[in-house]
This record gives structure tokens, sequence and C-alpha cells, in this order.
């Protein structure tokens, strides 16, 4: 079943065209990676989906409803999860009360009790049980990431939006991360649109790829496919006839 | 002329800079390669003293300049295009252009510099009063290049040069940058591996905060493991 | 017909003492992201300074204007250096710093100056018949001269010497700027002590017309917000066209409404503004 | 709640209730001055300190409060009880449409229009002075039967108790975790569905509500109401105690108001001075100690133990 | 402290010693000074030193109530005298009569305050009504003014005295306008137009405070004022303080303004001991008369406690409405029929003054003027 569809969507800061025409399907259940140089859009793409930025022109339509105009809370209440790039924990609420945040939105008639109890659950699944009292500032880098996967998990969501959890983690780390990704995935039954500069992992994991470049959807296709397109090895190699002086 | 030596850099916890060393030489052009978030705005900011380093060295004509202010290092002789080129929109290209002569030495030979820099980018002499703002990207690439040579540094430093430009602006702009270097050094940070091997004497490979690879830039070029090695394949 | 046009003309007049005022506010915001609450204060200062060396010091007029500007020069800085710094970055900070600053200087002037109106001499008496039409006070006259001559003085400043080049650049973009050589927090510094003179300037030139009491500093401050927010945070331009707007609607409403709700317009207008324009009328940018 | 401040709370409520019988009438008038400011600073605490938003309208509405219970029962003879009720509602309607009006741009935008908004009050009080009495004051009722200070202690009493307890519970609540999520990362927190401008503009109707309860119950017990109420002085104090004591604690506001009630006592030998003290201390604790007393506190016992 | 309470008697004094009308608080203070001198070097009252405790009330009515409140209920002060606002006059008189303790009036017009007939309150002062029907309008009436332009502020007495203005220019057949200005308003321009428009030959200023010194400065510089018209300022005292010559100017010249002093005219013995003991204390001519009422009042209060023989609040209220004292104004009697105004109202004799080149001039009643009255 078709969950995400973007028609033609455009954004631009400016003069900056951060996104041109972008127009993709996510199918439920897929994981897509998106991938693209620094600044092609990917980022503001997550951001006109999760409502936080509002585009230009274009539609974002989600389980068959046009969301394009919809507020961030409400998106995220139809089943849209997500985590940041630069992290942003509540600092100040322990890493329980973050994901209760979440949890008193999407498990509203639970009681406090039963959602305490998820939350522990959450906090455990992404490895954080010894630190649920802990002040989400105190947090290393690592497991505030991990935290945003819990807190993003908690909104219940079908989608998920992950903007570059891996980034920044060693490779032993980065496997542990694939693990629980694709953990998550069939635990929770998730479909996953995902930004991730590691190749590794995003080539490993993904059904499917779609790779921006300055705001355009340049390709998509699967991983072997993207990985062999002339235009994607352009946009990371360079264009050669620019450098024949 | 300028040394970084063994430089540790960290974000809150996460550790960006691994030790990194490098070195900039008299009339030297120096390219940092590497994929996204390898590390290499935050050297970078490092060596402008945007982010304070945790352990390491860098010297700059053999001063200590780690844990100066940027506009004391300004003050040294290094410029900068920072990514996103950072014009001042709201300013017209002369006062920009101005803005980089601010410095009192600078300043002394305004004239000559202006000069110097609107043969070398001669669309700008029509857009002097045109608010920066308002100019295409390449354009304002060239006003950024532009601004940071008004400081008659001694050392320059181009982060993204050719990011968001279309090709032919890109060749264009590296055709001014090999006439500029003749005074200069150039320390470019490029994703475009290809192009600035091709313009660069020597390079540096950052891959997640480490140099994993560095070589005369003719060398590299002729490798065929860099080509993969960026695709991550 | 001849009630309007002076009741314009009278909006012209206050409205370019409202704009030099706001323009301290305006530069202040526009390079240090901060809301000076004790903006009015620093006029009232000025006011009672130019008068006291006036009177105390039996200065002439012009010296003792030149002191009190070199008096609120150098308080602004000390309140810069050392309340203010420590809340960069914070706006809600530093309006809670400087919201209790007016109070504690508003009660200072009590103690200093007293309750009691105080002004220096008028720099000319008497009254010019304006357009054969109506009479109106020459001190007034004098007083709009010097203040639109004092603003054309600072747009020029702002646009045409390297102090105001490097002072927009700073509020445009101040790490920017830092990498280009200039020392962001002496321009900080500088302009905060500058923001402070154009809010002293606006007191020199007004009290002839209408002397200080300790009070009338928070009515200064709020009528250059609401100039700063018409006109938009980011815009000089809009300081001036927002301080002769709202001379403007400020006077046309006591005439036709009542005199009573003459400072109310002004909030009006800026509770208007916020909601249909947030950006004000030549601002770009929105603060957060 | 943990148990030393449970039994903290409790000390201090029984306390409270055999306060009247303690001290003179003269010091009962500055108690019950004292509960008022504890209901205007922890309500508008639950604004500034649980939801991050600098409002200058606090003092307006309980202006609002007090005028609109006062007028009615000056007009129209309508008890007090139910004059404060409809201040409440008349200030919840008012926050609503002022806070449908800013809180969306929030931050400095906010609090110069609630500014605005504060101003446009007092000069509609002033200047209605047909209605308002002006600056010469609204003489008012009693807030039933004969004038008793005791009473309107314990009523007051009764308020702060309930507000107090009532603002606990909302803090306990989805709510309150979605107030402090919002002081946090407002994108954040939209992010997993948390709608930021209705959890603000609920914590500001409260607060506004709040105020116009407290200044309400104020106004009928000082007979008298003057625009002195909805003032930006008034203002100044609320945020004072509130700084002084510690923003976003549940016990900061009202240490921070019973603390300068109380100096204010002291510092009366000041006469016209006395604010200026009290600015000078606010100034020193918001500069020096932003944490406030509480904060303080709290951080001195976390270090000894 | 308790050790003090027992060796004098206490009597409060309420009145603005800060905000816009704090100069009043500092002419009782000198009055203050004076009648303490006065009556303790006479013994004191009831075989005690007198002592009084000033306390501020900002101009400010509820904080006038809290302040009256705190002098009875704090300090035990057996009397209250002072007040120069009738706004704060009219809420303090609540708490007074309330708390049973007899309160002395000094300088608030307002008629409603003996109007309402409490027990426990007097006023050895001016009212609206004596003022306007015992002298402005006979004034105006006197020297044949034709058209006259009102100004009030928005306050209790401003608009209480405005009303009494209006009744009587009606019933004497004079045109006039009236315009409700704010106590604190600065700029005038806009009022002035609309005056000027209207023409009059005088223009009541019933605003008080400094307010009144930016109207007549303005009044000058748009030409009403004397040009056109003459002004004359109902309160009196703004016209006296240092700050008029500062602000005014030249447009001073020519003003009139109501007052109950003057060097030229004593009423009585103590007028003129007054006068000696203030300028020996103070190195200066008494200026602001406030400081004269406020002296009056005390003198008038320590008789009546002496007279009572105790500080039983009933037996002083009886012995004041005995009074029979000859103060600086005048021969205090207090009225005593119940049901209008006067009723425990004693209003002394008042001057309309005129500044003529900086010399006060004393215009009306004729009987005790010292120079005519110049209309150019
Ligand atoms: N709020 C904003 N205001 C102005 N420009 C913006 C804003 N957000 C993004 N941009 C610009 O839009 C472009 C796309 O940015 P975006 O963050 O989406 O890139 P990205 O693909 O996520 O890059 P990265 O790999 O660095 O995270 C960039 O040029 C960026 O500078
Ligand atoms: N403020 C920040 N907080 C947390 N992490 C950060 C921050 N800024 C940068 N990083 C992280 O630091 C790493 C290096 O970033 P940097 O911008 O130096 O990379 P780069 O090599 O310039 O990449 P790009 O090609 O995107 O410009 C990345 O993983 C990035 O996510
Ligand atoms: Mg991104
Ligand atoms: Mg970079």
């Amino acid at each position: 079943m078709l969950l995400l569809e973007l028609n033609e969507v455009s954004k631009s800061f400016g003069g900056v065209k951060a996104l041109e025409n972008v127009t993709a399907e996510v199918q439920e259940g897929e994981i897509v990676g998106l991938i693209g140089p620094n600044g092609a859009g990917k980022t503001t793409l997550f951001n006109v989906i999760a409502g936080v930025i509002k585009c230009d022109r274009g539609k974002v339509k989600f389980a068959g409803k046009d969301i394009t105009k919809y507020p961030t809370h409400k998106i995220s209440t139809l089943g849209i999860g997500r985590t940041f790039q630069i992290v942003r924990p509540f600092a100040t609420m322990s890493c329980l009360e973050n994901v209760l945040v979440a949890l008193s939105i999407s498990e509203k008639s639970r009681s406090k009790n039963e959602r305490i109890e998820k939350a522990q659950e959450l906090l455990e699944t992404v490895g954080l049980a010894e630190k649920e009292q802990t002040p989400a500032g105190n947090l290393n880098l690592i497991d505030k990431k991990r935290l945003e996967l819990a807190r993003a998990l908690a909104t219940n969501p079908r989608l998920l939006l992950l903007d570059e959890v891996i980034g920044g983690l060693n490779s032993y780390e980065v496997g542990e991360a694939i693990a629980l990704i694709d953990k998550l995935r069939k635990n929770f039954k998730l479909t996953i649109l995902w930004i991730e500069h590691v190749m590794k992992a995003i080539m490993q994991l993904s059904d499917r790829i779609l790779v921006l470049d300055q705001g355009k959807l340049i390709c998509e296709g699967t991983p072997e496919e993207v990985s062999h397109d002339a235009r994607v090895i352009r946009a990371y190699l360079g264009d050669s006839s620019a450098s024949s002086s | 002329m300028l040394v970084v030596h063994n430089v540790h850099l960290d974000i809150g916890e996460n550790l960006i800079l691994k030790g990194i060393s490098l070195q900039v030489g008299k009339g030297e052009r120096i390219a940092v390669l590497g994929a996204n978030g390898a590390g290499k705005t935050s050297l970078i900011k490092a060596i402008m003293g945007l982010l304070p380093i945790k352990s390491g060295q860098i010297l700059f004509n053999g001063k200590k300049i780690h844990s100066l202010p940027p506009y004391e290092i300004a003050e040294l002789g290094i410029a900068c295009v920072p990514e996103g080129r950072r014009v001042f929109a709201d300013m017209t290209v002369k006062d920009n252009l101005l803005m980089g002569a601010y410095l009192p030495h600078a300043r002394n030979k305004i004239k000559e510099t202006i000069d110097q820099v609107l043969s070398l980018f001669p669309i700008l002499k029509e857009r002097m009063n045109q608010r920066a703002g308002t100019l295409s990207g390449g354009e304002q690439q060239m006003l950024a290049i532009g601004r940071a040579m008004m400081s008659r540094p001694q050392l320059l430093i181009i982060d993204e040069l050719s990011l968001g430009l279309a090709p032919v602006v890109v060749q264009e702009i590296y055709r001014v940058i090999s006439k500029l270097s003749e005074d200069v050094s150039l320390l470019i940070v490029e994703q475009n591996v290809e192009i600035a091997l091709n313009n660069t004497n020597f390079a540096y490979i950052l891959e997640v905060g480490s140099v994993v690879r560095k070589g005369k830039s003719s060398d590299l070029l002729r490798d065929p493991s860099i080509k993969e090695a960026y695709l991550g394949m | 017909m001849v009630d309007l046009l002076l009741y314009l003309t009278n909006g012209i007049v206050m409205g370019t003492s409202y704009a030099l005022c706001a323009l301290g506010v305006a530069l202040v915001v526009g390079v240090m992201r901060v809301i000076n609450f004790a903006h009015g204060e620093f006029y009232v200062l000025a006011g009672y300074l130019s008068a006291t060396f006036a009177s105390a010091l039996h200065l002439g007029i012009f010296p003792s204007i030149a002191m009190s500007i070199l008096c609120v020069f150098f308080v602004g800085l000390v309140v810069e250096r050392f309340l203010i710094r420590p809340t960069y970055g914070n706006e809600m900070y530093s309006l809670i710093i400087t919201f209790i600053l007016y109070i504690i200087v508003e009660n200072l002037y009590l103690f200093i100056f007293g309750p009691y109106p105080q002004k220096p001499p008028n720099w000319v008496s008497g009254s010019q018949n304006l357009f054969g039409l109506f009479y109106y006070g020459n001190q007034r006259l004098v007083s709009f001269v010097t203040a639109a001559l004092l603003i054309s003085i600072f747009l020029v400043v702002l646009h045409k010497t390297w102090l105001g080049r490097v002072i927009r650049a700073v509020a445009i973009d101040r790490e920017m700027a830092s990498l280009l050589g200039v020392n962001p927090t002496r321009i900080n510094f500088f302009s905060f002590g500058l923001g402070c003179v154009l809010a002293g300037a606006a007191g020199i030139v007004l009290t002839p017309i209408f002397p200080v009491v300790p009070t009338v500093g928070v009515g200064i401050s709020l009528t250059a917000f609401v100039v700063v927010v018409l006109g938009g945070m980011d815009s000089f331009l809009g300081a001036v066209v927002g301080g002769l707007i709202l001379g403007i609607v400020e006077n046309l409403g006591v005439a036709y409404i009542s005199s009573g709700y003459k400072h109310l317009f002004g909030f009006v207008i800026l509770i208007l503004v916020l909601f249909l324009k947030p950006t004000g009328l030549f601002g770009h940018r929105q603060f957060q | 709640m943990k148990r030393a401040n449970l039994v903290s709370w409790c000390i201090a409520f029984v306390v409270a209730l055999i306060l009247p019988f303690l001290v003179s009438d003269y010091w009962l008038h500055s108690l019950i001055s004292g509960l008022f400011y504890v209901l205007m600073a922890s309500s508008w605490n639950l604004i500034a300190g649980y939801t991050g938003q600098v409002s200058f309208a606090h003092a307006a509405f309980a202006g609002i409060g007090c005028y609109t219970s006062g007028i009615l029962a000056v007009k129209f003879g309508i008890p007090p009880f139910f004059g404060i009720l409809t201040g409440i509602i008349l200030a919840a309607l008012l926050s609503l449409t002022l806070g449908a009006l800013c809180i969306r741009m929030g931050g400095i935008y906010l609090s110069l229009t609630t500014l605005g908004f504060s101003e446009i009050v007092r000069i509609i009080i002033q200047n209605e002075y047909k209605i308002t009495r002006g600056t010469m004051g609204l003489k008012v009722p009693f807030l039933f039967g004969n004038y008793s200070k005791i009473t309107a202690f314990y009523i007051m009493l009764a308020a702060v108790v309930l507000v107090l307890v009532g603002i606990y519970f909302v803090l306990k609540s989805d709510l309150g975790l979605q107030f402090r999520a919002v002081q946090n990362d407002e994108i954040a927190a939209a992010s997993v569905g948390v709608p930021v401008v209705f959890v603000r503009l609920t914590a500001f109707v409260m607060a506004g509500s709040l105020a116009a309860l407290a200044g309400g119950l104020y106004g009928h017990y000082l007979l008298l109401i003057t625009p002195h109420i909805p003032s930006l002085d008034t203002m100044f104090l609320v945020l004072a105690m509130t700084v002084i004591g510690g923003m976003g604690t549940m016990a900061g506001p009202v240490v921070g108001a019973l603390f300068l009630e109380i100096l204010s006592e002291y510092i009366r030998v000041y006469g016209e001075f006395h604010v200026l003290v009290f600015a000078i201390v606010a100034m020193i604790f918001a500069r020096f100690f932003p944490q406030g007393i509480v904060g303080f506190m709290g951080n001195l016992i976390k270090q000894k133990t | 402290q308790s050790w003090a309470a027992e060796e004098t008697i206490k009597i409060g004094v309420v009145g603005p010693r800060t905000g816009t009308a704090a100069a009043t608080g500092k002419a009782f203070q000198e009055g203050i000074e004076l009648a303490l001198d006065r009556i303790n070097k006479a013994g004191g009252v009831l075989g005690k030193k007198l002592e009084v405790i000033f306390e501020d009330t900002a101009g400010d009515p509820a904080k006038a109530a809290s302040a009256i409140e705190k002098l009875i209920t704090h300090d035990k002060v057996v009397m209250v005298v002072g007040e120069s606002h009738s706004s704060a006059a009219l809420a303090e008189i609540d708490v007074a009569n309330r708390l049973k303790v007899p309160f002395i009036i000094a300088e608030a017009w307002h008629d409603d305050i003996t109007k309402k007939n409490y027990k426990y309150v007097f006023r050895a002062g001016p009212c609206n009504s004596g003022v306007v029907n015992g002298y402005i309008l006979g004034f105006i009436k006197d020297y044949g003014f034709k058209k006259v332009a009102i100004v009030a502020e928005n306050t209790d007495w401003g608009l209480g005295i405005k009303e009494l203005a209006e009744k009587g220019l009606k019933k004497a057949g004079i045109t006039y306008t009236s315009l409700v200005t704010e106590r604190k308003s600065q700029d005038h321009y806009a009022e002035l137009n609309k005056i000027k428009k209207f023409g009059p030959d005088l223009i009541l200023a019933f605003v008080y405070g400094f307010g009144v010194h930016y109207f007549i400065a303005q009044a000058n510089e748009v030409g009403i004022v004397p040009q056109t018209a003459l002004i004359l300022e109902g309160a009196g005292p703004p016209s006296l303080w240092p700050e008029f010559w500062k602000t005014v100017g030249d447009a001073g010249n020519l003003e009139l303004f109501v007052s109950r002093m003057h060097p030229a005219v004593t009423f009585t013995k103590v007028a003129k001991e007054f006068r000696e003991a203030y300028k020996k204390k103070f190195h200066k001519p008494p200026t602001d008369y406030k400081s004269r009422s406020i002296f009056d009042v005390l003198l008038i209060a320590a008789d009546a406690l002496n007279r009572a023989g105790s500080t039983n609040p009933d037996k002083i209220v009886e012995a004041l409405e005995n009074t029979n004292l000859t103060v600086s104004s005048g021969v205090v009697r207090f009225g005593t029929t119940k049901g209008t105004y006067a009723y425990h109202q004693w209003q002394p004799p008042m001057l309309i003054i005129q500044w003529q080149d900086r010399k006060q001039v004393v215009v009306y009643p004729k009987d005790v003027a010292t120079g005519k009255l110049r209309k150019q």
C-alpha cells in the first residue's frame, strides 16, 4: 500500500532552492534511503514531510490523506515519527519523561502506570534502560540519538523518518545500530525513510534509495542501480568537464 | 606556513576530529577532501578560531593560534570563505568588498586591491551597487572570494568551493583561483574530488575525523581506489 | 483643514524625535538581539544631566549638551559591560535584566534628582506663525530640525562610514564579520553605547519642551518599541518611518478621538502589526 | 512529591492556618498582600517558568479581574463571588484572544504584545473614569458580609492552597509534561505530537484566569481598586518575586512573594526608596543567582550531600 | 520603643511624599516641623510631647487607604491630619471612620469628603463649593469675563470642581466650554487648538501639579495666553513652586491662581508668627501655602486634644465640634448641621492672586486686593 506520496514538492529559502519539484513515493513496509551531497535538501524534505517547514508548492500525502498544510503535531499523531540530525532532546527532563511526553499524546487512553511501563520498554529496546532517570541533557551523543529513536517510536509511528542516526558512530557501533534499526522495523512493523551518509549502512539495509542533489531528485532505485547511476557518480565525484582546465 | 598538528575536537560528546595533522606551505594549493560529515568544515572552523579544539596545536607562521578569537586570527593574515558563502545580504556588493578590507593593513591599500579583485571578477563591477542578497549563487561565491581577497591574506581558506554552482561557474572560479595562488597560499575544501585534485598540488582525504590518505594531487587523481572510497562500496 | 495641518505638523515634529529614540532600539536589537527595557531611562538621564549641567554648573547650552551625551555614552558602556554582556544569546534573560534595571534607574532618579520636573533652558523662545495659519513654538521647530539632522547624520554614518558598515555587517552576520577581523564584542559594546546616545539625543532635543520627571522613561521606551516593531526590528529606515507614522497617528487620535487615549493608539498599532506582519513594515527577519 | 517536600508544605500550611491569631492587625494586612502576590507569582511562573514565555500582561489580567467584579458589584449590585467568577471568565476570554494573536510568534513578540496589551488595559481604565473612576479608584464592597481581615485572610489562603494544589496537579499531569517539553524544545515537542500552540495557549489562559482570581479577591479585600493593580509596578513585583524565589519551581514564587512582602515591611523606613531596594535585590538575584533562592538552596543541599 | 510611646502623643499625617505631587509632601514636612516646635514649646498635648508620623500616599487612593490604616493600627496614632488629594482623602475617610479615629483634612477640596457627614471626619480647609461659589465665580463676574474655557484633570477634585464651575457659569449666563485632560499629559497642542477656536477671555485650569506648567507654557506658544485670554489656575501651589518660572518662563506673567497666603495679607496674628518662624527656620520666605495649611490643622488637633483632656476619639470629636481657635488663616469653627458639605467643614478665606512681573498681586476679593487686575 502506498504510504507516503510526494508530489512536485518545492521549497526555497530566499534565493536558495532547497527542494525543486520532488516527486516520490514510499510503500508501506519499505525501508527507503535518502542520500545526496551536503545541502542537497534532505533535511529540508524531512521537515516538509513532518510539517516543520511548509513547502511553497506541491503536495504531501500520507496514507491517502493530504497533509501538506497540517501542523507538525497533527502529522505526528497521524503516524509519522522522526529523529533530528542535530539532536533535540528535552534536555532538562529525564529520559523516561522524554518518552512519556510522546506517550502522553499517542497513548492518551492508557493509565499512567501503563505508560511508564511502555516507556521503560522502549528505553530498553534502544538500550537506555539504565539511564531512565538521567536528564537527557547529560547523555552523550550516541545515547541522545538512542533517546530520539525511543521518543520517535513512542509516537506509534507507521512511518519513521531517521535523519543521520548513525552519523558519528564507529564501525562497530554502526553495525549495532543497523541491527537495531532492522529489529525495530520488524517488531514495530515500520516503514522507514532515512537519511544517512554512511554508505555501507544505507546500501546494506535499504530496499530502495532516493538521491537528492541541489534540491532535485536525480535518481531512485535499488542500491545496486543507484550506485551505478552516472548522475549519482557525478554528484559525488564531480563533473569531469568542469575540471578540464 | 600553516601547521595543524594532531588536532582533536569535540562537539558535545561527539568526537569530530580525531588527531588531524596537515600543513600548508607558502604558495601551495592544498585540497582537503572527504565525504559529508567527515569533519572538513569543523577543521576549518577550528583553524579560524570558531570552534575550540580539545588538544593539539595550530600554528601560523610559527605562532600558536588555536586559542585566539577569530578576529585576531584574521588579523594575522588568514582569510576564509566559509561554507554557504555568507555574504552580507542586505549590504551592497561594494560594502561587502569594503568589509573585506576591514583590517588596517588592508585598508591602506584598498583602492589597489579592489581594482585587482574586480579585474579577477569583472562581473562584480557591474553589480557594485546591487544588494548582495540578490546575486546568483555563483556571483555570491565570487563575491565571497573577492571579499576574502580584500584583506590581502597570506592564506586563503575556502570551504566547499564548488558547492551549488553550475559547472561553468566552477570552472571559471578555479581559473581565477589558480591565478591567485601566485601571491596567496590556498586551502580548499571540496566534495568534488576530481575537480579539486585537478586544481591543487597536494591533498588530504578525511574520513570520520581522521586523515586517511594524503599525497600529491596528481598521484591521487590516478589512484582508482579513491573513486571507490567515495561511493562507499 | 487648518486644524488638520496643525495636527500633521505636530505629528511630524513629535514623530521625528520618536524616530531618533527608536533608532537606538533598532541598533541594539539589530546588533545584539537585546531589547533594552531601560532604553527610555537614557533619555531621562540626558534630560536631567543637560538641565543640571546648565543650571548647577552654569555651563552654556551646548557645552552642557555635549557633556551630557558623553556621560550617557559612558553609562551605556558600563551597563553593557556589567549587565548586558552576561546575557548574550538569551533574549528573555536580557529582557528581565533590563526590566529590573528600568525600575532601579527610575527610582535612582527620584533619589538623585527629586520628583520635580527639570528642564534645561530653551534654546530659543517665542513662536512662529506657520504657513500664516497657526502659531507654533520655536523650540519645537528647532528641536525638530535638530532631530531630523541627527537622524540624517546617523543614517549617513551607518551607510557611508567604516563604523556604520561594520555595525551593519555585525547585525547581519556576527560570525562572518569576526572572520573578517571584526571584534564583535567590541562592536556590541560600542553599539549599546551608541544606542543609549540616540535615546539621550532624543532626551536632549525634547526636554526643553517636555521637562523630565523620574517616571517618563518607561513611556519613552514603550513608544520606541512600538516604533521599531511598526517599522521592522531590523530596519533603520523602518524606525524612521515608524516614528513619523506613530507621531501623526497619535496627534490625529488626540485631536479627533480623545487626548486621554493618546498612548493607546500606538499599542493598538503595535498589536495589529505584530498580528498582520510580524516583521514590520520594512523588516525582513523575524526574531526568535 | 518527595516526602521531605510534602512535610514542609504541610508545616507551612499549618503555620499559615494559625498565623492570624499570632500577628497584629497590621501584619495581617501584609500577609494578605503576601498571599495575593503568591497567587500572582505562582500563576505567572506557570507561563514564565514552565513554558518560557515572559508575559507582561499578568498584572493587567489581575486588573481585569478586579475591575470586572468591582464594576459589577458597584453598578449592578452583583455579589463579589459572582463578579470574580465573571472576571475570571472575561480574563480567560481575553487571554485566549490575546494568546491566539501572539503566542504563535512567541519570544520577544509575545513580550512586546503583552506589554502593549497591559498598557491598553491601564489606559482604558484610567480614561473611562465614568465607569472605572480612573485614578481615583473604585470603591467596592467586601468579599462578603462584614469587613474582616481574618475572613479575608482565610479566603485568600484557601485560594492559594487550591491554586497551588491545582498547579501541582497540572504540572504532574500530561499537560505539565508537555509544558516542559515545549519549554525545552518546541520543534521536537511538535514532532512527537505535542500541540505546541495549544499547550502554550493553555498555560497563558490558565495564568491569566488565575491572575484575575487573585486580582478579584485582592480588590474586594482592599475595598478600593485603582489602576495601580494593573500597572507595570505590580508586574515588576510579580516578576521580581518569581525571579528571586526561583523560576520554574513550585516553591520559588511562594518563597519569593513572602520574602519580598516581609522585606518590604522592614525597608519601609526607606520610604520612597523601598522600591529601589527591591529592585536592587532583584537585580542581584537575576544577575548572580538566576536560579533564585529555592534553586540556590537546592544546589547547596545537593552539594552537601 | 514602647517606652517612647508612653512619653509622647502621636498624630499621623497623610500626604504625597512621592509621585507627581511630592512637592506637597515637602511643604507638609515644613509645616509639621513648625507646628511641632510651636506646640511642644507651649507644653505639648495632654502634658506629653507631640510626635508626628508622616506616611506617604504617593497620591494613590489605594496606597492612601493602607497608609492611614497603618498609622492607626500599627503606629496607634490618636488622630490623623493632612491629605491634599481628594481621591486619596475619599479613600482615607472610610478607613478613619471605620476605625473611629478623628481625621482632619487640610487640603482635599472635594465636597463629598464632608458631604458624607462622617462623624470622625473634619476639614479645616477649602472645599470646591466654597472656592468656586465664594471666590472664582465672583471674580469672573466682578471683572466682567465673557467667555470661559474650563480645563479639568480627570480626578475627583478636577471633575468635581469643573461641575460646580459649569453650574455657576450657566446660572450667571456666561458662555463656557470644558475639556477634561489627563494629569500627566505633556503635549497640549491639540487641546489648546480646540480652546483657541472657542476664543475665551479666561481659562480656568483645574489641573494640579506640573501638568499645569506645561499647559501654560504651551498656551503661550500657540498665542492664547496672555495674548487673548488670562488663565486662572484653580489649585494654587503649582504656581508657587520654584519650577514654575523655569518651565513657563515669561508665559507665566499675568497668570492668576487661587491661594491662601500672601505676605501682605495677614488675617491673624498667628499668620505673622508663622511667617517669621518659617523664615527663621528655613532661611527663606514661605512659598507653598500648604505648609501653612498643615500647620493650622496640627494646631487645631492639638487644641482639641487638650480640650478633650483624653485621647478618647469621641471626646476628641466633641472637642473639635466646639473648636473656636485662631490659626494663621482665620478663626476656626466647624459647621455642625448635618445634611450638607458644611458639616464638620471650615472654609478658610481665599485669595486670587495674579503674577505681575513676577510679583504676587492680590486681585480678589477686592477688599484685600493689593493691586489691579492686568489683562494685557
Ligand atoms: N531555515 C532555513 N533557512 C534558510 N536556508 C535553509 C534553511 N534550512 C535549510 N536551508 C538551506 O537549504 C539547503 C538544503 O539544506 P538541508 O539542510 O535540507 O540539506 P541536507 O541535504 O540535509 O544537508 P546535510 O547533509 O548537510 O544535512 C541548504 O542550502 C541550506 O542552507
Ligand atoms: N553543532 C553540531 N552538533 C553536533 N554535531 C555536529 C555539529 N556540527 C557538526 N556536527 C557533526 O560533526 C561531523 C563533522 O561535520 P562537518 O560539518 O565538519 O563535516 P564536513 O566534512 O564539513 O561535511 P559536509 O560535507 O557536510 O560539509 C558531522 O558528523 C556532523 O554531523
Ligand atoms: Mg541534513
Ligand atoms: Mg562542510
